[in-house]
């Protein structure tokens, strides 16, 4: 009973976590970006969610809907600017990039809304619940959940059923030869880059709405979302979701034990896979 | 003139593989390129389509420079190219291979999907497997015909025999005449000097980064290849 | 006179403290302008809400600023490095804000190890303590009608380890009062997930929550508690709800969340510095800043007043002997109440370093904008006004 | 024997590239392998240096079981090889990169390497250049620093992969001379070439390989008088 | 009949240079006041940390971003020699190295496995395990943390001595202690680094990373290389942390288990300054403390500065700042080329 109760929030758990890095698993994917600003970009997202909700009375729904193109056109601006001119063999000049990137925004995002916390309202939804007789589960953690789902649909259709999901997995097994076949590359990492950040928005509405945000906690969840990523092997959308869940099940399971061990125990569980598996679960067939 | 190279160079790094090449190719010609490994032939065609760039005017297309365009603008322009080692994307099936090679380039001509299977009727038993998962000979078509899909005015063939069984090279060599029946023009890239003349209509013969001999394909003799390729008379 | 006292101020004036620092520059600004700071330089330095940073900073002001006091405030994680670098510096340091179990008992080599103890030559501090935090909890519940089970939430920090502490913690106190504590174990900051603590809350039958949380936490345990059905009927905790903004982000389910009071509008205290009221002062910061009061306010303030007083006695203020047998003498009161260095309420190993301020207990109540922090427990320090009484969330 | 291939195979994927090689090649002989494009003769050699490990099959060297061994380990024991494509240490210079493989490959402090580097330096006609970086480097100097480095690992087996091709026919008589002379130190020698009449001028058998089987071993003589050969090898009819 | 030499001009200056350098930095405390020790001290720690996280991503190709995980437990295993075993300080931080070694070793053991991004991302999750662990150990403060006792702070070895050379107050001989510490350390690991690379082990790791399959084949044996190179950028990360933490004197996991602090900040020196050379770490050095100094005060501006300077570098001059100006000048203080001189060779180059 208590088991199955751990078991199901860690589950739930899993969903936020592969929210938070379903766009993480996108440019990582597609053109091998180690972002370490993917956080601080979810936490921007989330103030560019809030302005909607406080400024304009809009209801967080509705600000998010909004704020989507404007973070896409955020993303193709910072793909073509700054991040296609660094892409290449070597991983560290994107690395140094995107931490100059972290730093810049947590602190600018200081300087625009200074350090208090803040939430977006969801008003009786915070609390509400869903008694499903053996568990009780928030409808909050159930909707996020399904946001992953669904997040992980989409773009899994996008990625298999289109003529630019084709482009997109073209040009990430070979970007040479996807030149030879008409794509430009970097208008495809462009694209790819503004999408990640349209689901960035989606993991910043439910990060806001689930607790508090202040502009330094972006970087917190940021190692979870990569470890999410890399369990579920480089290109696997449901791979990262399977990755997300696998941390926050042992999160809450190690939590049971003793709440010391609940962040040890997502860490080891990705230790544990990459021993078993150093290319993820369920890795392409090159990398 | 189609396509023309001017004083055409090229270099990885500090390394210098071509040194001023020209070559021509007429509308609707097959013009075959021949030379030892390392040769630079293959650095040739990639600059050609633009995976190397270089100055504007070493690389021209119906007159106009197009040497420093990227490797789509070059594509987008009608210029195809079957890479050396095939290069067929992985994470793509057979069917969604071809289909890339002509998502960017819509004009009407004569090579669609249908066509291409017509072409090569294995492949469509295949459509649904990778790429990767077929016979060399296999992905060799499949690496034509996504090359075709975009129904170019020059085909760049580069080493499309390599590694295969004579048989399948047979088949292979038997698609182009075909491809210039459809009205493109080919290059090909070939170390099999036999395989090349048998289907140019000129050669050029490559060493060292530099075009050793320009002929027509019916009246070179053995002699004059082995002196372009070793260097000197045998 | 000649060369102005300098003032050395470690404050984190970014990163997630930065709440704790957000009226320095009115406080300073106060202090310089009135007759006592004439005399006076502060140099403040900011240290990022980072441990490393702020010894870093403590250490360049004493080298290369070469101040004759240093002040510091805001969390044992700001308050700790600059009171060891102080000591091993020889330089003196007045310290606050943060209680003073982790701050004391967090400096010594081995915490756990009672017989190791030292007492400091050059560091003072003045807040409360966990004893007065017991005293003012269990004031609070005891108005209301439980079964005297406490569920508790400690993080594995500085604040986390004092509070949970089965010895030197809430536990002992708790005990005594008649109240039982189910402590789950320590967490780590930044958990997202705090079933483990509402299940085992729930299998104890636990009916008031207590805790030293930060706001994101609490915020996720909330809202976890409230979606698995576990409804308490008190929730006394510090930290998450020092700030009305962080109260304001829990909306309707901030009403009547219950916290210890160490400063407020309504302390019945004057500075020295500037004559005003506490009142007057809460008054003045939300006209010059339009931003609520808050609780650091008051202490940031008293800082100043107690380096002022100090600093009017001492012999020689070039010498930091001097300075901290004038810290050590020091009797006044100041906006948050009497500051004396006396030993009064503190164990004997503690007695030199430690004075300790008057602590109430208040309420969040919801009204029409926002929230207002309500007295609701003064049995400790009766000269802070009540202003109503403690009500179940449940 | 110096090196034995018993029945060893290697495939990639559904391709075979190397079919049930068998081959036994005695202390001090030249032996030369022919084949077409894609026949499996740099994969022989892979799987000969330890670049590749076989699927199935056992190889041995000086005596010793190598078939698992690291190519570190059989160049130690005395394999040295030059790539079909060079591969030289570009960011080093032509001295650096033997002084590397002396090092390494045989063994010892640089030191005591500096006049064997130099003397095999001036043996392949790269004295001039010791000094200049390898990334700027012909193809043609390429080609002869495979050879010297090569040879700075003190091989007693020397793989050498179409080292002729492109060269000019004075630089190939060249280059002809100096493995002649490494051969006549005793130096077992396995060369893969095209270039036919320099390779038959220095082996002693030829082997010939397609499709990665081993389709003929013997004189060079019969070997290029049989009509499989010429069939399969010399596509262009002679 | 020849000769290697690796003598050039510019070298035989900078030894020199070197050398009066050291000596002067030896006999700094006699006139340079505390703050400029104290910057010194900060300047030549952090320096360290750059010159072995270029040994490892510049030399060895492995960009770890976990290298926290010994600056932390190489400061801890000081803080338990002091605390738990009575060691004097100094003696303690031998303890430090020493403690960096055995995590070091599962450590490679697991994130050999991995490559590229994740291996990156491997050493990151072993350093927040490790943090993590550590924040369990109660003797030690647990995650609140300890400071050094100040009966072990006021009796390091040799601050008597110095008290009485300088005639300086206690606090101050532990500062000029540390500083010497730290010189030598940078010392011994820049020089080193230097001998490593004019050393056989030198050639081997310039062409595993030129060409790992040809290095393979002239018998370098890159998997060894790898171990070396990361166990001892580990001892001496390990060591240089004990160092750091026994000058400030407090420690606790989030302070020495900092990720920002001892990883992201050294990357930015390294990769500014210019990677893959033993210049580059000290121009970075130079760059990141005088912008610190001149903006710290500005808080988070000073922050968005070094953000922004970050993504310009890396957009502008990729190989960093020594790369613009030894491009430019063809300048190498450092000289690792092997020269062959004799008969018959050309100038080259
Ligand atoms: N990416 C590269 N980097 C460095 N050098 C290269 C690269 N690609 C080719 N080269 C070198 O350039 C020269 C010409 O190579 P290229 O591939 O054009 O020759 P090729 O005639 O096509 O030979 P092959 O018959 O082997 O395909 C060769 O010396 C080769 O080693
Ligand atoms: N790593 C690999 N993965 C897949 N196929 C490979 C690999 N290496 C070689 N091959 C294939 O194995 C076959 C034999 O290659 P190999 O290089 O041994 O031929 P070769 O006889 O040396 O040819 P060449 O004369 O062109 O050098 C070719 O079809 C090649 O494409
Ligand atoms: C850390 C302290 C300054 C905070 C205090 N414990 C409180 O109640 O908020
Ligand atoms: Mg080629
Ligand atoms: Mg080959």
């Amino acid at each position: 009973m208590m088991w199955l109760d751990t078991l199901v929030q860690g589950i739930l758990l899993g969903g936020l976590y592969a929210l938070f890095a379903a766009g993480l698993s996108l440019v990582f994917g597609i053109m091998r970006l180690v972002n370490l600003a993917h956080g601080d970009l979810i936490v921007f997202a989330a103030y560019l969610v809030l302005i909607g909700v406080t400024l304009f009375g809009l209801s967080p729904w509705l600000a998010a809907l909004l704020a989507m193109p404007v973070m896409f056109a955020f993303g193709w601006l910072l793909q073509t600017a700054v991040l296609n001119r660094v892409l290449g063999k070597d991983i560290l000049p994107p690395l140094l990039v995107t931490f100059g990137l972290s730093v810049v925004l947590q602190n600018g995002l200081l300087e625009g809304f200074s350090a208090d916390s803040r939430r977006i309202p969801a008003g009786s939804l915070e609390g509400a619940s869903l008694d499903l007789g053996l568990v009780t589960v928030g409808v909050m953690p159930l909707l996020t959940f399904a946001s992953a789902i669904a997040a992980i649909v989409a773009l899994n259709a996008l990625f298999y059923h289109t003529a630019l999901g084709r482009a997109f997995r073209a040009t990430s097994d070979d970007v040479v030869t996807a030149g030879l076949m008409g794509i430009e590359p970097k208008r495809i990492f462009a694209i790819a880059t503004g999408i990640a950040m349209v689901v960035v928005t989606l993991a910043a509405l439910y990060l806001g709405m689930r607790a508090n945000f202040d502009p330094s906690i972006g970087p917190a969840r940021l190692i979870y979302a990569f470890e999410a990523v890399i369990i579920g092997g480089l290109g696997s959308l449901w791979g990262t979701l399977a990755g997300g869940v696998i941390i926050g099940v042992a999160q809450t399971f190690g939590a049971a034990v003793n709440p010391e061990w609940q962040i040890l125990a997502g860490h080891i569980a990705f230790l544990a896979v990459m021993l078993l598996k150093p290319r993820g679960l369920f890795p392409r067939a090159v990398d | 003139m189609l396509l023309e190279t001017r004083a055409l160079t090229a270099s990885y790094g500090q390394f210098r593989a071509l040194f001023g090449v020209d070559i021509t190719v007429a509308a609707g010609e097959c013009v075959a390129i021949i030379g030892a490994n390392g040769a630079g032939k293959s650095t040739l065609m990639r600059s050609i389509t633009g995976v190397i760039r270089n100055e504007p005017g070493m690389v021209l297309h119906r007159g106009e420079p197009i040497g420093a365009l990227s490797s789509a603008e070059v594509m987008k322009r009608g210029i195809a190219m079957v890479p050396e080692g095939r290069k067929l994307f992985p994470s793509l099936t057979v069917e969604e291979n071809l289909l890339i090679g002509g998502q960017m380039r819509k004009v009407p001509g004569p090579w669609n999907l249908d066509a291409v299977y017509e072409l090569f009727p294995i492949l469509r038993e295949r459509r649904n497997n990778s790429g990767t998962a077929l016979s060399g000979g296999q992905q060799q078509m499949v690496a034509i015909g996504r090359a075709l899909m975009s129904n170019p005015e020059l085909l760049l063939c580069d080493e499309i025999s390599l590694g295969l069984a004579p048989v399948v090279i047979r088949d292979i060599y038997a698609a182009l005449p075909k491809v210039r029946a459809g009205g493109a023009a080919i290059v090909v890239v070939e170390q099999d000097i036999g395989k090349a003349l048998a289907v140019a209509d000129r050669v050029y013969c490559m060493m060292e980064g530099r075009v050793t001999l320009t002929a027509k394909a019916a009246d070179v003799s053995r002699q004059q290849i082995h002196a372009a390729y070793f260097g000197e008379a045998a | 006179q000649g060369a102005k006292i300098r003032l050395g101020y470690v404050s984190p004036q970014t990163g997630p403290l930065a709440g704790f620092a957000e009226s320095d520059a009115y406080n300073i600004k106060a202090f310089l302008a009135s007759e006592a700071g004439k005399n006076f330089e502060v140099i403040v330095k900011d240290s990022q809400s980072n441990p490393n940073r702020a010894a870093e900073v403590a250490k360049s002001l004493i080298v290369d600023d070469e101040i004759n006091l240093m002040l510091v405030g805001s969390t044992p994680e700001n308050t700790n490095p600059v009171a060891t670098t102080c000591e091993a510096e020889g330089v003196p340091v007045i310290s606050t804000m943060a209680p003073w179990q982790p701050w004391f008992i967090g400096q010594q080599g081995n915490p756990g190890d009672p017989a190791s103890w030292k007492p400091f030559e050059f560091a003072y501090h003045y807040f409360w303590g966990l004893e007065d935090i017991i005293a003012v909890y269990t004031g609070m519940w005891k108005q209301l009608d439980t079964n005297g089970k406490v569920g508790g939430l400690f993080p594995n920090d500085a604040d986390g380890n004092a509070w949970g502490d089965p010895k030197n913690g809430l536990k002992p106190g708790l005990d005594a009062a008649g109240f039982s504590l189910t402590d789950p174990g320590r967490y780590q900051n930044l958990s997202d997930d705090f079933t483990a603590q509402v299940n085992a809350f729930k299998a104890a039958n636990v009916e008031i929550v207590t805790g030293v949380v930060i706001p994101p936490d609490f915020t996720t345990f909330w809202n976890q508690a409230r979606q698995q059905g576990f409804k308490p009927k008190a929730v006394t905790v510090a930290k998450a709800i020092l700030f009305p903004q962080s109260v304001e982000t829990l909306g309707d389910a901030g009403n009547n969340l219950s916290s210890e009071v160490w400063w407020s509008a309504s302390h019945p205290f004057k500075s020295t510095l500037t004559g005003q009221s506490s009142a007057e002062l809460a008054a003045d910061y939300t006209a010059k800043s339009g931003r609520p009061w808050t609780q650091p306010i008051g202490f940031v303030h008293s800082l100043f007043e107690v380096a002022a007083n100090v600093m009017g006695r001492v012999s020689d203020p070039t010498k930091a002997e001097a300075i901290a047998e004038a810290i050590a003498a020091t009797d006044m009161t100041t906006v948050v109440g009497k500051v004396a260095w006396n030993g009064a309420g503190v164990p004997p190993f503690a007695a030199k370093n430690v004075c300790k301020t008057p602590l109430v207990g208040g309420q969040w109540r919801k009204k029409d904008s926002g929230f207002d922090l309500v007295i609701v427990e003064n049995a400790s320090a009766p000269e802070i006004p009540a202003a109503g009484k403690m009500e179940a969330l449940v | 024997m110096i090196l034995r291939l018993d029945n060893v195979s290697k495939s990639y994927g559904a391709l075979k590239v190397t079919d049930n090689v068998t081959v036994a090649v005695p202390r001090g002989e030249a032996l030369g392998i022919i084949g077409p494009n894609g026949a499996g003769k740099s994969t022989l050699f892979n799987l000969i240096t330890g670049n590749v490990l076989p699927n199935e099959g056992r190889i041995e060297f000086l005596g010793r079981d190598v078939t698992r061994a690291p190519a570190m380990e059989r160049v130690r024991m005395g394999v040295g090889r030059s790539f079909q494509i060079p591969q030289p240490f570009e960011g080093l210079t032509v001295f650096e990169n033997l002084l590397t493989a002396a090092a390494f490959g045989r063994g010892g402090r640089e030191a005591d390497m500096v006049d064997a580097c130099a003397h095999i330096l001036d043996e392949t006609e790269l004295l001039k250049k010791a000094n200049v970086v390898a990334g700027t480097l012909s193809l043609l100097d390429r080609k002869r620093l495979e050879l010297a480095r090569a040879l700075a690992t003190g091989p007693e087996l020397l793989l050498l992969d179409e080292i002729a091709g492109g060269l000019t026919e004075g630089e190939c008589k060249a280059l002809v001379a100096t493995i002649r002379a490494i051969h006549a130190r005793s130096t077992t020698i396995i060369w893969i070439e095209h270039v036919l009449h320099a390779l038959n001028s220095v082996v002693e058998r030829l082997l010939v390989l397609d499709f990665g089987r081993v389709i003929g071993i013997g004189a060079p003589d019969e070997i290029m008088a049989s009509r499989e050969v010429r069939e399969i090898y010399l596509g262009l009819e002679v | 009949m020849y000769k290697l030499t690796t003598r050039t001009r510019a070298g035989t200056a900078t030894a020199i240079a070197v050398l009066v350098l050291i000596l002067a930095g030896l006999a700094l405390p006699a006139v340079a006041s505390r703050g400029a020790i104290q910057d010194l001290f900060f300047i030549l720690t952090m320096l360290t940390l750059a010159q072995l996280w270029n040994l490892l991503a510049g030399y060895g190709g492995l960009v770890s971003v976990g290298q926290q995980a010994f600056v932390g437990i190489g400061a801890y295993a000081m803080f338990a020699g002091v605390i738990l075993l009575g060691w004097n300080p100094v003696w303690a931080i031998l303890l430090g190295g020493l403690a960096a070694l055995v995590l070091a070793i599962p450590t490679a053991f697991f994130a050999f496995r991995l490559q590229g991004a994740y291996f990156a991302i491997g050493t990151w999750v072993i350093a927040e395990v490790t943090r993590l662990l550590i924040a369990q150990w109660k003797t030690l403060g647990g995650g609140t943390g300890t400071s050094l006792p100040r009966e072990a702070t006021s009796n390091i070895l040799g601050t008597d001595l110095i008290r009485a050379l300088f005639g300086v107050r206690e606090a101050a001989a532990r500062d000029i202690l540390a500083y010497w510490l730290a010189l030598l350390l940078v010392v011994v690991v820049t020089g080193g680094i230097y001998w490593l690379q004019r050393s056989r082990l030198g050639l081997a790791l310039a062409a595993v990373r030129d060409n790992v399959e040809a290095a393979r084949s002239v018998g370098v044996d890159a998997g060894r290389l790898k171990w070396a190179v990361f166990l001892i950028a580990a001892v001496a990360t390990g060591l240089t942390g004990a160092l750091i933490f026994l000058q400030t004197a407090r420690i606790s996991p989030d302070a020495a288990f900092a990720v920002t602090d001892w990883t992201a900040y050294v990357i930015f020196i390294v990769v500014i300054g210019g990677i893959g050379t033993i210049e580059g770490p000290i121009v970075g050095v130079i760059v990141f403390f005088v912008l610190r100094s001149a903006l710290a005060d500005y808080g988070s501006w000073y922050l968005m500065t070094l953000g922004l300077i970050a993504i310009a570098v890396m957009l502008f001059a990729p190989k960093g700042l020594w790369g613009l100006i030894s491009a430019r000048s063809g300048l190498h203080l450092f000289p690792v080329r092997r020269r062959l001189a004799g008969p018959k060779i050309e100038g080259g180059n």
